[in-house]
C-alpha cells in the first residue's frame, strides 16, 4: 500500500496545475464574469485546449485514442480545474467520452460538448444549455441522448452562480438510449467522485485565499492571522480540506481497484467530504474576508457559488448520508 | 417581570394600526432595487407620510421635534410597522438613527435648527463616512485627513460601505484631525454636503450583483468649520453618545420578519416534494423548523427584556453583543434550511417552478454580512468576553 | 410591559440565593457525594429547611397557607437551587403542592417528599425512590398516586449523576387516580419551565465557573482567558445563558397571564433553549478547564451530569421541536 | 496512489490473523477495571505473547530487540489487533511508544541494554511523568526541579495525569536543571525506578469515578546521573526525537473501533423504540449515523494516506494535529448520538433494561478528555494555522 501520489502523477497534477493557471488565471477567469459573458459560459478556444490537454479522454483506453489512464488521476486533473474554476459541463463531457460510438469520441475530442441532467430531479435545470451539442439525461433506467436543440425551456436570468447558466425545463423529449442502469449507475459513481474532486479543489482554493488575506490584512495594528479567531477559522478550512482530499482520493483509486474498498461507502463519502469542504469553507473564506468577502470583487463568492451547484449534482448530502446510513 | 401592556401602550399600538390600514394602501409601487433615486423617493416619501401623522422620529426627545417615546412605545412602532409590511426606513437611516441623535446631543443650536426638520420631513438624506478600506472592525484607525485651513476643513481620504451614497444630501463624517495624537484622540466629527465638490462615489457591487454600497473618495473637499458637531479631536466620544442611543430595538424589524418567514418555511415545506413525500414529512427538517422557532421565541423574548431594561435605566443594556451574535447566527441558519428546501432551486436567483428562490437565495447571499457587519462575530465575542464576563485583553 | 425583575423578585432572587449558599455551600455539596451520601441523596433536614423557606409552597394561594407567588416567582427560586445543585425531587414536590387534600398539604408542608415518572418514558427509571413518601405517575389520561413501597425496582448502581439515584422499574403498581388529564397536562407545562428554570441556573453557574477559571489560570506566561479561543467559548457560554434566561423568564409569566403569550410555543421553547444552555455549556466548561475539567474534584461534571439528567425530564429536544413546528 | 497491499504485505497480515486466532482463545478473564496489578498482570501477559511470538516491539528497530516494521506493517498489526479484540497496549503504552523508543535513539548503549529488553518482554512497566499541575499545554513551563549532587540528582516537585504510576517500574521524566535558561533549554531527560524512597502517588480521581490517573510527587528523590538519558539540559530536544517516532499510527486502533461502534449503534437503533417507531425510522437519526460512517470512512483513508507518507518519508507528517482534530470532534459526536438514542437510559452508567448504556455512558464521559489530552483542540488549531498555513504567532 502506498497511498501517495505516484512520480507520475505529482507530474500529472503539477502539469495540469500549469495549463489551468496558465490559460484560464484569474484574469481571464473576472474577464468571463465581468466583461466577456458568452453563451453557456464556455470559451470554445478554451475547451479545444482541454480536449487536447485530454480532459476528456484521460481514461478512453490508448488503444482508442486516449489517455489511458484512471479514475484517480482524473480526480488529480478536476481538483486542479476546481482550483481555477474552469467553467462549462465537464464532468459531463468526461463521462460521455467513455461511450460507443461518434458521441464518445467526439466527447473525447472536444468536438462535442456533453451536459448532463437528472432526469428525477425537480425543479429540471438544464445546465450550459445554450452551448451544448449534446444532452445526456440520467435515470434509474438508463442513459437517454436528447437534441438540446429540441429542449425548450426558460432560460434563468439571474442563476447563483454566474459560471453556471441554466434553463428551467418542464418535460424533456424522450431522446434515444446510450446506456442501461448499469451505466447510469457508473455514471452516478464516477460524476461523483469528479465532482467531489472539483469540490477539493474549491476547498483547498479557499483555503489559500483565506490564508493569504489573514497573512496580509492588518487591524488593530495586528496581521488579522495572528488573532485566534481567524486563525482558528483558516486551521478548519485547512482540516475538511484534508479530509475531503483522503476521502476524494480513496473514492477514486477504489472505482480502479475495487478490491480495495467499498465504492458503495467510498464513493458517497468522497462526496459528503468533498461538498461538505467547499460550502463551509466558502463561509468561513467570506467570514475571514470581512466586508471585503461581501463583494463581488473578491473571488470567494464565485467559489462558493460554483460549491453550491456542485452540491447538488450527483447526489446531495441527505442522499449521501442516507446511502451511508444503509451500509451499515 | 410583566409582559402586559399597559394601556397607554395597547392605545397607542391601536392607533398606529389603525393609521396604518389607512396610510399603507397610498404608498406608490415599490421602485425596482437598483433604482436609488426611486428609493430615495420611496423611503422619504414614507417618512414624509410618518411625519404628518406625527409618528416621525418616533424615539426623538419632543425637544427635537420627535414623538419622545419610550423604548417600549418604539417596539411596538417597529413591531406594528413591520407586522403590516410598511416600507423600511431605507434612506431615512443614517439621518433617523444616527445623524439626527447626534447633532441633537452634540451640535449646537444652529445646528439642530438647520439640520433636525430636514430628516424628520423626509427632506433631507444623510449617509455615513465612518468606515474606511484600511479600518473596519477597527474603526478608530481611520486615516482620513481634515486639515484646519482658516474657516474650513480641508478633507483627503477615502469612506467604505456608505449607502445611498448617491442620493444623500449630507454625509456625517469622521476624520482625522490631530495624527500625531493616540488613535481614538485625533478624530474630529463633521457634517459634509454631498454636493461639495471633490467628491467622488463609486458604487461597491456586493455579491448579489446589486450596488448597496459606495466608496466615497475626498479630494481637498473643503467644508465650513461650522459643520462641526462636538470640539475638534472629540469625535470618537461624539460617535459614542451615537451609540448610547441604542434602546434594544435594533433588531425588532428582523425577529418579526424571521418569524414570519419561519411560517413561510413551513409553507414551502409542505408543498415542496422529494421522492414520494413533501419535505415536510421529513422529520429532521420539521425539527429544525421547530428549533429554529424557538431560537426567534426567544430572541423576542429578550427583545423585550433589553427593551425593559433600557426603559428603566435609560441606558442601552449590555445585551447588544449578546444579542446581534445570536441572532445572527441565527438568521444564516434559517437561509441555510432554505436553501436545503429549495434543493436545485436554490440554483436560480429569481422564482423558479412556483417556488420562492428568488427572494429566498437573494436573502440568503445577503445574509452572510450579518455575521460581519457592524462588528464580526469574532469582535462580539471579544467584546462580550470582556466587557460582560471581565476577562482580560488580548494584549 | 416591563419585562424586568420587580423590587419584590429581585429581593426574592437574592434571599434565595443567600438561603442557597448558606444551607448547600460548596462544601455541604461536596460532602454529600464524597463523604456522607444519604438514602436517595436527600437530606431530610436540608428538606424542612427548603419547605419552611416556601420552596414547595410558593404557588400554593395566602388563603390555604402558601406563599401566594406565581410561576415567575418559582422560577427565580429554581434557578438558584440549580446553581448549588440542590438535589432531590424539588419540582416534583412543588408541582404535588398544587393538589387537593393532604397530599397537596404534605408536599407543600415538606411533609411528604414526591417524586414523579413520566409513566410513558422507557426504560422507566424512577429517581430518588428511596427517600419517597409519594410516587405520581404521569400520563396522557391523568396523574395516578403510588406507594413508592409497593413499587419494586433495581437499583441502579451507578447512575449517570451521583445527586440522582434511580431505579429501574418493569412495571408500575395502577395507584390511585389524583388528576386529570388536564391536570397532566399542566404538570408538563409547569414542570418543563421549573426544571428549565433549573437548567438555567445550572447554565449561569457554568458560565461563572469556566470564567473564573479563564482568569486565574495561566498557560505560555499568559491568564488563558486572554485567548480568543478561551475567551470566545466563555462569551458563547454567557450568550446561551442569556437567551434561555430570557425564554425560561417568558414562558413563566406567560403561564402566570396567558394573555401575554402562547404557551404552547413559550414553555418548549423555555425547556430547549435551558437545555441547550446547560448541556453545551457543561462541554465547553470542561473544555475551558482542560485536564482539570476531568477530574472528579472539579466541579464542572456535576453540573453536567445533573444537567443531562433534567435534559431527560418534562420532554427532550426532539419533542420540543416537533411540538415547535406544529405551531408553525 | 496504491491502497492494495503488497504480497509481503497480506502475508504479513495472514499470518498474524492466524496467530491472533490462536492466540486470543489463551488469555485469562479480564480484569476489573479498578483492579491496578490486575490489569498490569493481564497487559504484560498479552505483551509477553506477542514477545514470544516475535511481535513485541512492532515498530522498533530490529537492533532495539523489535520487528522493525515499516509504517504500514505497523498499521495492519494495529487493525487486525483491534478487529480481532485483542488486548489495548493498556501498562506497556509509556514503554514501548514512549520510552523505550527515546533510550533506543538518545540513550547510550549500557541504557539500551539494560532497559529494552524488559520493555519487550513486558517485564517491565514504565509511566511517564512530564505533565505538571502548573503546566498542561504549556508543558515546557515545568518546575519540577533536579539538582546534582555529586553522583546523583535531587528531585523535588510533581507531575500529574500519570497512567499506571502504581504499578510501573519505571518513570520517563523531565525535570528542569537549569532554572536560569530561557524554558526550553534547562530540561533534562531522567529515569526514575518508582520504588526510589521520596515518591508519593495520589490517585486522581477522573469525572468517571475512576484512578485512570495519579499526581505524583517527589521528595528529595535521589537518581543516579548514569539514569540520565542525553545530555543535560537537553531533554527538551530528547523528547522532541521522540514524537518523531509517530508514523500516522496512533489512531489505527481507535478508528477501527469507531467503525465497529458505529454499527453496533445502527444495531441498537433498530432496537429501540420510540413511540410506534424504531430510532431507525427516525431519518434525521439515520442520516447522523450515514454522516458519521462518512467520517470514519474518511479518516481511515486519511490514515492510509499518513502513514504512507511517513512510510516515503520516514518523517511523521504534519498530518498528525489535522487527524487529531477532526478525530477527536467526531468521536465526541458518536458519544452525543449515543446518548440520544439512550434516552432515559442514558442516565445509567450500567446497562438498563437490555441497553447497552454501561459502555456507552462510560466512553461517553471519557470522550470529553479527547479535545484535551495531548493537546487541547485550541492548541491544536494554532499548530494547524501556524505550522502548515504559516499564519503569524499570536505574540
Amino acid at each position: 500500500m502506498d497511498f501517495q501520489l505516484s512520480e507520475d502523477q505529482r507530474d500529472l497534477a503539477t502539469g495540469v496545475r500549469d495549463f489551468c493557471e496558465g490559460r484560464f488565471d484569474r484574469d481571464r477567469m473576472r474577464n468571463l464574469v465581468d466583461k466577456a459573458r458568452v453563451p453557456g459560459m464556455v470559451d470554445k478556444a478554451l475547451w479545444a485546449e482541454l480536449a487536447e490537454t485530454g480532459f476528456f479522454s484521460l481514461r478512453v483506453p490508448e488503444a482508442d485514442g486516449g489517455v489511458g489512464l484512471g479514475t484517480a488521476e482524473a480526480a488529480l486533473v478536476y481538483e486542479e480545474a476546481g482550483r481555477v474554476l474552469l467553467p462549462g459541463p465537464l464532468v459531463a463531457t468526461h463521462l460521455a467520452a467513455s461511450l460507443d460510438g461518434d458521441l464518445g469520441a467526439g466527447a473525447a475530442s472536444g468536438e462535442l460538448i456533453v451536459g448532463l441532467v437528472d432526469g428525477e430531479a425537480t425543479p429540471l435545470l438544464v445546465e450550459h444549455l445554450d452551448v451544448l451539442d449534446v444532452l445526456l439525461v440520467l435515470d434509474a433506467d438508463g442513459l437517454r441522448r436528447v437534441d438540446p436543440a429540441a429542449v425548450s425551456g426558460t432560460a434563468i436570468a439571474n442563476p447563483v452562480d454566474p459560471f453556471t447558466p441554466l434553463h428551467h425545463v418542464e418535460a424533456l423529449p424522450a431522446g434515444e438510449p446510450v446506456g442501461d442502469a448499469e451505466t447510469a449507475a457508473r455514471f452516478r459513481r464516477e460524476g461523483a467522485v469528479l465532482t467531489a474532486a472539483i469540490q477539493l479543489g474549491i476547498a483547498g482554493k479557499l483555503t489559500e485565499l483565506a490564508t493569504q488575506y489573514a497573512k496580509e490584512r492588518e487591524q488593530f495594528g495586528r496581521i488579522i492571522g495572528s488573532f485566534q479567531a481567524v486563525k482558528h477559522l483558516c486551521a478548519d478550512m485547512l482540516v475538511r480540506t484534508e479530509i475531503a482530499r483522503a476521502a476524494v482520493y480513496a473514492a477514486a483509486v477504489t472505482l480502479d481497484d475495487p478490491v480495495v474498498g467499498d465504492a458503495a461507502v467510498a464513493v458517497p463519502t468522497a462526496k459528503l467530504m468533498a461538498d461538505d469542504a467547499a460550502t463551509r469553507n466558502a463561509k468561513d473564506a467570506t467570514q475571514v474576508h470581512g466586508g471585503m468577502g461581501f463583494t463581488w470583487e473578491v473571488d470567494v463568492h464565485l467559489y462558493l457559488k460554483r460549491a453550491w451547484v456542485h452540491a447538488t449534482q450527483f447526489g446531495g448530502a441527505e442522499e449521501n448520508e442516507e446511502a451511508l446510513a444503509l451500509t451499515l | 417581570m410583566d409582559l402586559r401592556y399597559t394601556e397607554a401602550e395597547e392605545r397607542f399600538r391601536g392607533e398606529l394600526r389603525a393609521w396604518l390600514a389607512e396610510a399603507l394602501p397610498k404608498l406608490p409601487p415599490k421602485p425596482d432595487r437598483n433604482d436609488w433615486p426611486g428609493r430615495r423617493a420611496y423611503d422619504t416619501a414614507w417618512q414624509r407620510m410618518l411625519f404628518d401623522a406625527g409618528y416621525a422620529g418616533i424615539h426623538w426627545p419632543v425637544e427635537a421635534g420627535g414623538k419622545g417615546a419610550t423604548p417600549t412605545e418604539h417596539l411596538i412602532f417597529l413591531e406594528e410597522t413591520e407586522r403590516a409590511g410598511a416600507p423600511y426606513v431605507g434612506a431615512n437611516f443614517v439621518g433617523l438613527l444616527h445623524a439626527g441623535p447626534t447633532v441633537n446631543a452634540a451640535g449646537n443650536e444652529e445646528q439642530r435648527r438647520k439640520y433636525l426638520p430636514g430628516i424628520l420631513s423626509g427632506d433631507d438624506v444623510w449617509c455615513q463616512g465612518f468606515s474606511e478600506p484600511g479600518a473596519g472592525s477597527d474603526l478608530a484607525s481611520l486615516r482620513t485627513r481634515a486639515v484646519r485651513d482658516g474657516d474650513e476643513y480641508v478633507i483627503n481620504g477615502a469612506k467604505i460601505w456608505t449607502s445611498h451614497a448617491e442620493v444623500a444630501d449630507y454625509c456625517e463624517m469622521l476624520v482625522r484631525t490631530d495624527p500625531d495624537a493616540p488613535k481614538h484622540k485625533g478624530i474630529t466629527w463633521l457634517i459634509v454636503p454631498m454636493d461639495t465638490p471633490g467628491i467622488t462615489i463609486r458604487p461597491l457591487e456586493t455579491i448579489m450583483g446589486t450596488s448597496e454600497f459606495a466608496e466615497v473618495f475626498f479630494d481637498d473637499v473643503r467644508v465650513p468649520v461650522a459643520n462641526r458637531v462636538g470640539e475638534e479631536n472629540d469625535g470618537w466620544r461624539v460617535t459614542m453618545v451615537t451609540l448610547s442611543f441604542e434602546r434594544g430595538t435594533a433588531f425588532v424589524s428582523e425577529v418579526v420578519a424571521c418569524q414570519r418567514l419561519l411560517r413561510e418555511l413551513a409553507e414551502l415545506a409542505k408543498k415542496v416534494t422529494r421522492k414520494n413525500a413533501t419535505a415536510w414529512d421529513d422529520v429532521a427538517l420539521r425539527r429544525e423548523l421547530g428549533h429554529l422557532t424557538a431560537e426567534f421565541e426567544a430572541l423576542w423574548a429578550l427583545t423585550k427584556w433589553n427593551v425593559s431594561e433600557a426603559a428603566r435605566s435609560g441606558m442601552p443594556g449590555v445585551g447588544g453583543s449578546v444579542f446581534k451574535l445570536r441572532f445572527s447566527e441565527t438568521k444564516q441558519k434559517i437561509y441555510d434550511l432554505a436553501h436545503r428546501l429549495l434543493d436545485r432551486a436554490a440554483l436560480c436567483v429569481e422564482d423558479v417552478a412556483g417556488l420562492p428562490s428568488g427572494e429566498l437565495m437573494d436573502e440568503r447571499l445577503s445574509s452572510f454580512s450579518y455575521t460581519i457587519a457592524a462588528g464580526t462575530s469574532q469582535i462580539q465575542r471579544n467584546i462580550v468576553g470582556e466587557r460582560i464576563l471581565g476577562l482580560p485583553k488580548e494584549r
